[in-house]
């Protein structure tokens, strides 16, 4: 079927029907409260609006005081990591029709990291780890000036996973081993030094297998999966984590 | 500044052998499969089951240096995978200090005096104590 | 803490803070990274970003970067040069655009070289695709300049480079928002001495001094209701500028990409019809073929996007109200979707449950690109007038106009234009600190303005919500300044925007708190919004001719005797006042012409 | 994971208790059968401690060991082994799956096919082993 004609059209057949959906959202004022609070709030909803609508909706029609981060809108920048009905999802990739709205929507910060205000958290620790792990490129062989280093695309495809990684921390705060304690470096770093330990053009690899080697490293993970289930981008990060465990034994990528 | 604190605190670093501990648990975890489930199998399904074990069952199987082996590696590779895999609990649930150390102390030793009890009483059983009621004991000792 | 800094040195006078770096960067996307880059190794250097760096809309981007590297067919700067003129139609500054094309190669090898990874050829050299209104030899046939990874090029670039920012441990100062920039008067001429930021998470200000500022912040695409801007892009670099008084450049050329997913306006890349999809109307007609024949769909976006909404006009819409036309990627198979489009299928899959391996997906025209914005010359310095530079000041990325892209912008030669510009201008940045220049003094109190704006803002208990308006804005835009503009639309967009910017005083900020107030800042940022859209209404309504992403219905002609020149808005009078001509002065500025003479633009 | 389910589509009820901590993550089969990985071992461990104890009683007396393994046949114990026994069964298949999953790329990719073939052989076994155990401990 590659020639479209107008009853092919789809999408925009569904009757428009709105629905009142109710959100529960956990709040959190630190100049005023000691405790997060749950507040719910009603709201005109459309089966393909997005939870990121809602909050938009409840900020900009109810409530002004509504914190929360988000930019792109369309799941590319990371910013809007949040637990809804109890998973960490992204707002703007979490449509309504997707959650049964016949009960209220929980919305919530994600867990583990320092709760600042309402769905906002400290992202500083997670970042910190990330930059532990040296995320970068380091590479001794200096390539033909004015040339691209080669990469056969076979070499190319082992790390394709691992770099699209928007660092929105769906993952990280979806481990129940980082929420014990904040230590664990956490799948998003291990993802990210993947990205760099398994590219043909990298020569530091045994530095970050030697970083993740640590007490609080990828030993740590308990094969959960919440990780994996959490990503946004659909990154197999257990399968990742599993790799990095076994260069390191290997001692090598 | 922050109202709900991190939980944690700058992490800790330094050489470890949390990757052999990783592979043990692995290593000792199949080998386990097989000398638990032989164990169970031979306790509790041949035969009369749990109700055919007195200390007579007992003399009888250590008889054998085949069961006083698989019962001393069972128990060596158990106690160690137990406690190495309560020492992960241990350090997922309580911050660095004083308890911790206690609780990890606490586990290094149950493990380490059970293991020397349970292979002293495996190697130094006496199937046929002097003195014992002869029904009591396995069978080949009326001799 | 959400900062990433060695900055040890602040001072706290009355509840600010104060720092002091030889250079700061405003905004931390392709443009504003690229620069650091450049600068940490040779100044003291801060990145000032009320974002993450990572949420930066570079990111979003998806198709490629172009430059003629020649990996897979003959291909020459030569050309890339004249495709960007002719594509910009003619409105193109040509000596810029010829550093583009030239520079473009080593701006693909520099980010290669720092771990970017490019999709290859089986040769294992960075692969390339075609793109619209790239060719061969000046116009015969589409060729394949655009490097790309996957659809996601953006989201590499920007990872790259905040990779590499880790490396080289360049400060940033993240979640916070520049507000204003501080100008000081030294030997009878006015140049930066430092900007103010609001801290996010906190609530206070903090004055940053230095020797050199670098603006790039971005575009301003939520001045449209539909288009393909992050909610964050509402132009605050740009507005900053305008307020200083400095002028704007052609900000009446604004680029409308034609493959927005209908009625949500997220983009599905040209990168799509690059890999051989193909536009059609309801009766499945590729109709592009009627207007384009050389190279059809991949024609320039302005033309695209006009014969699209010409073709629903005309009734030959699909869908139950006719209002949105069909890319059709069904012949492309599973394959070629999955591994060198695989977001934006995933993208239609969400948000519309449409799955482009088996139906067409709906899309519209959504509002992408401003050409216009912060005249720069070539080294990327800031200018107050025609030539004179501000010294000192420089602009790179989205919100600057070099021009590079004239009236209309070639898909993947703006992140080509931040990588290029944005080194530049790291790197006369650090020149010039270097330079023996001295810091400029700051004024008494450099905070006090953004604080009396803040506290006035916050302390508002009007009756209109800041939401309303900033909607009523985006819906009238949409309708009157969007793919085709007349007189009378533009005028009527006018008038709303006078009233609204009188109710806009009159607005209410929910949110009473220091820590985290997103409220407080929406209506900062609506202020900009307001600015903006009235100088590009303005300049709009002032150009009465359709050239490149200006189409004027009432004047269809490109008018080269009277137009062929930039348009400079500069705010004259008080910016409060509600006649837009009454604070709006309009100027021209030459384009410069070197080697293509205009011709009529046809493809 | 909203405890008080609402009413009809149109008019959500509001839930009258609400979790002061925040909800209860909403894991699958992974986090699931860690919890319960977790769990049995701890379970197995702590009778581990008291098996070992009890079975050196041999060293005593005959009449000592057998006192104590007499408790272990008594109804209510038979029952205590059953659960032990499915303790220990389900960490020792879960225990292989996770094996299988660190080292074997298809299995990292279908775990939760894997974590319910572990359900099922947990099953199994246990229907060979419960019947045939408690014919043991109730027809003496
Ligand atoms: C969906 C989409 C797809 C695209 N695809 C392509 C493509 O394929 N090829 C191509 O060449 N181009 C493409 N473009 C265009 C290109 O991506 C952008 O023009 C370019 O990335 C802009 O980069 P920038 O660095 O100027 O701005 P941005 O990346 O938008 O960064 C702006 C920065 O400024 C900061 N900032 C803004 N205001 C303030 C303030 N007041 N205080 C402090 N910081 C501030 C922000 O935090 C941010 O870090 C695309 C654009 C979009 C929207
Ligand atoms: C029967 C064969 C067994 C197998 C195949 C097995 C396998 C495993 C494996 C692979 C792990 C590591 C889990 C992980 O890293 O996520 C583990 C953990 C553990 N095992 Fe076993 N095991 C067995 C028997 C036992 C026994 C007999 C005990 C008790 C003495 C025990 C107690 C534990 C404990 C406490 C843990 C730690 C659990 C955790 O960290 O969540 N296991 N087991
Ligand atoms: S791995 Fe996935 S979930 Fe984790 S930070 Fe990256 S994109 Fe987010
Ligand atoms: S959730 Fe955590 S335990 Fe491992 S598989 Fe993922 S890192
Ligand atoms: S807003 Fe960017 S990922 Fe959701």
């Amino acid at each position: 079927m590659s020639t479209a004609t107008l009853d092919q059209a789809p999408a925009a057949e569904a009757p428009i029907q709105s629905f009142t959906v109710t959100f529960l959202i956990r709040r959190f004022d630190p100049d005023v409260d000691t405790e997060p609070r749950w507040q719910d709030f009603d709201v005109e909803m459309y089966a393909t609006d997005r939870v990121l609508d809602a909050l938009h909706k409840i900020k900009w029609e109810q409530d002004g005081s509504l914190t929360f981060r988000r930019s792109c809108a369309h799941g590319i920048c990371g910013s809007d990591a949040m637990r809804i009905n109890g998973r960490n999802r992204l707002a703007c990739k979490t449509l309504i029709k997707d959650l049964d709205i016949s009960k209220p929507i929980y919305v919530e910060a994600i867990k583990g990291l320092p709760l600042e205000k309402d769905l906002i958290v400290d992202m500083e620790p997670f970042f910190a780890s990330f930059r532990e792990v040296q995320p970068f490129l380091v590479a001794n062989s200096t390539p033909e000036p004015g040339k691209e280093r080669v990469q056969s695309v076979a070499n190319r495809a082992i790390f394709d996973d691992t770099t699209k990684c928007i660092l929105c921390a769906a993952c990280t705060s979806s481990c129940p081993v980082f929420w014990t304690d904040g230590q664990y470096f956490g799948p998003a770093a291990i993802v990210n030094a993947h990205r760099f330990i398994f590219d043909s053009r990298d020569d530091n690899a045994q530095t970050r297998l030697d970083i993740l080697n640590d007490k609080e490293g990828v030993w740590r993970c308990r094969t959960t999966f919440n990780c994996t289930e959490a990503c946004p981008r659909g990154i197999e990060v257990t399968k990742a984590i599993a790799e990095v465990k076994q260069a390191i034994m290997r001692g090598k990528p | 500044m922050t109202a709900i604190e991190f939980p944690g605190e700058p992490r800790r670093r330094g050489s470890n052998l949390e990757k052999w501990g990783w592979i043990y648990m692995r290593a000792s975890g199949v080998v386990l499969l097989v000398l638990i489930f032989g164990h169970l199998f031979m306790n509790l399904m041949v035969g009369d089951g749990i109700q055919a074990i007195d200390f007579g069952f007992v003399g009888g199987k250590w008889a054998d240096p085949f069961w006083q082996w698989w019962d001393v590696l069972m128990l060596w590779l158990a106690l160690i995978h137990g406690a190495n895999g309560m020492r992960t609990l241990v350090n997922d649930y309580t911050n660095p200090g004083t308890v911790q150390k206690v609780l990890k102390g606490a586990l290094f030793a149950a493990a380490a005096v059970l293991i020397i009890l349970g292979t002293l009483v495996v190697f130094t059983f006496e199937p046929c104590p002097a003195g014992a009621p002869a029904d009591l004991l396995p069978s080949f000792c009326a001799a | 803490m959400n900062t990433q800094t060695s900055d040890a040195e602040t001072t706290v006078i009355d509840g600010v803070h104060y720092h002091q770096f030889d250079i700061v960067i405003v905004g931390a996307g392709g443009a504003g990274m690229r620069a650091a880059i450049e600068a940490g190794p040779g100044a003291k250097t801060a990145v000032i970003s009320k974002l993450y760096p990572t949420r930066s809309h570079t990111g979003a981007a998806q198709g490629g970067m172009a430059a003629a590297l020649a990996n897979v067919e003959e291909d020459s700067w030569e050309w890339h040069t004249f495709d960007t003129v002719k594509g910009g139609d003619y409105l193109v500054d040509q000596d810029a655009a010829e550093i583009l094309a030239k520079e473009a190669i080593d701006a693909v090898i520099d980010l290669e070289n720092m771990g970017l990874p490019f999709n290859r050829t089986p040769e294992g050299k960075i692969d390339q695709r075609r793109f619209g209104g790239h060719t061969r030899d000046h116009g015969k046939a589409p060729v394949r300049r655009a490097c790309y990874a996957a659809d996601r090029t953006g989201h590499m670039i920007l990872q790259t480079l905040f990779q590499n920012c880790v490396k080289l441990g360049i400060n940033f100062f993240n979640e916070y928002y520049v507000l204003d920039l501080v100008m000081t008067e030294v030997d009878g001429v006015e140049q930066p001495s430092g900007v103010v930021a609001y801290d996010l998470a906190t609530g206070e200000l903090h004055v940053f001094q230095a020797k050199a500022v670098i603006f790039a912040t971005g575009g301003f695409g939520k001045i449209y209701k539909t288009t393909s801007n992050a909610h964050t892009l509402t132009g605050d670099g740009v507005g900053i500028i305008w307020r200083k008084g400095l002028p704007l450049e052609d900000m009446e050329f604004f680029q409308f990409h034609p493959t927005g997913l209908a009625g949500l306006g997220i983009l599905l890349t040209e990168g799509a019809r690059g890999e051989g999809a193909i536009l059609r109307n309801a009766s499945g007609e590729r109709f592009m073929e009627r207007y384009a024949p050389t190279i059809k769909d991949l024609a320039p976006r302005d033309i695209v996007a006009r014969c699209m909404v010409q073709e629903v006009a005309e009734g030959r819409g699909a869908g139950p109200h006719k209002d949105y036309v069909l890319l059709d990627c069904t012949h492309l198979g599973a394959e070629v979707l999955e591994t060198k489009l695989p977001d934006i299928t995933e993208f239609a899959r969400t948000y519309l449950g449409v799955d482009p391996v088996y139906e067409p997906v709906p899309v519209m025209p959504t509002a992408h690109y401003a050409m216009g914005g912060i005249p720069t010359n070539v080294a990327a310095e800031v200018l107050r007038d025609n030539t004179t530079v501000v010294p000192g000041l420089y602009a790179a990325g989205e919100c600057a106009c070099v021009s590079v892209h004239g009236s209309n912008r070639l898909g993947t030669n703006s992140l080509l234009d931040i990588n290029v510009f944005g080194k530049r201008a790291g790197r006369n940045a650090v020149e010039y600190v270097n330079s023996g220049v001295e810091f400029t003094p700051l004024p008494e109190d450099p905070a006090r303005g953004i604080r009396e704006l803040l506290v006035q803002l916050r302390d508002s208990n009007g009756t209109e919500r800041i939401a309303a308006i900033r909607k009523e804005l985006q819906d009238e835009m949409d309708k009157g300044a969007q793919v085709f503009r007349t007189d009378e639309s533009l005028a009527h967009v006018t008038n709303v925007i006078a009233g609204l910017r009188e109710r806009y005083k009159n607005i209410a900020v929910q949110d009473k708190g220091k820590r985290f107030n997103t409220d407080l800042l929406e209506a900062v940022e609506l202020g900009f919004l307001l600015d903006l859209a009235e100088v590009v209404v303005f300049s709009a309504r002032n150009r009465k001719e359709s050239r490149g992403g200006h189409m004027r219905d009432d004047f269809p002609n490109r008018d080269d005797e009277n137009y062929m020149q930039h348009t400079m808005a500069y705010l004259s009078g008080d910016a409060h006042s509600a006649d837009a001509a009454d604070h709006i002065r309009l100027d021209w500025k030459p384009v410069t012409v070197t080697r293509y003479q205009p011709m009529e633009r046809k493809y | 994971m909203p405890e008080t389910s609402a009413g009809t589509l149109t008019t959500p009820e509001k839930p009258a208790k609400q979790k002061p901590g925040g909800t209860l993550y909403r894991g699958h089969e992974g986090m699931w059968s860690w919890v319960l990985h977790r769990i049995t071992g701890v379970a197995i461990f702590f009778f581990l401690l008291v098996h070992i104890l009890d079975t050196a009683l041999v060293r005593v007396s005959p009449e000592a060991y057998n006192a104590v393994i007499g408790a272990y046949q008594t109804p209510i114990m038979g029952l205590g082994e059953v659960a032990l026994v499915g303790a220990i069964v389900f960490h020792a298949f879960n225990g292989l799956r996770i094996i299988l999953v660190d080292f074997w790329a298809w299995a990292t990719r279908h775990q939760k096919v894997l974590f319910w073939v572990v359900i099922a052989l947990w099953v199994v076994t246990m229907l060979a082993f419960t019947p045939r155990h408690l014919i043991n401990v109730f027809s003496h």
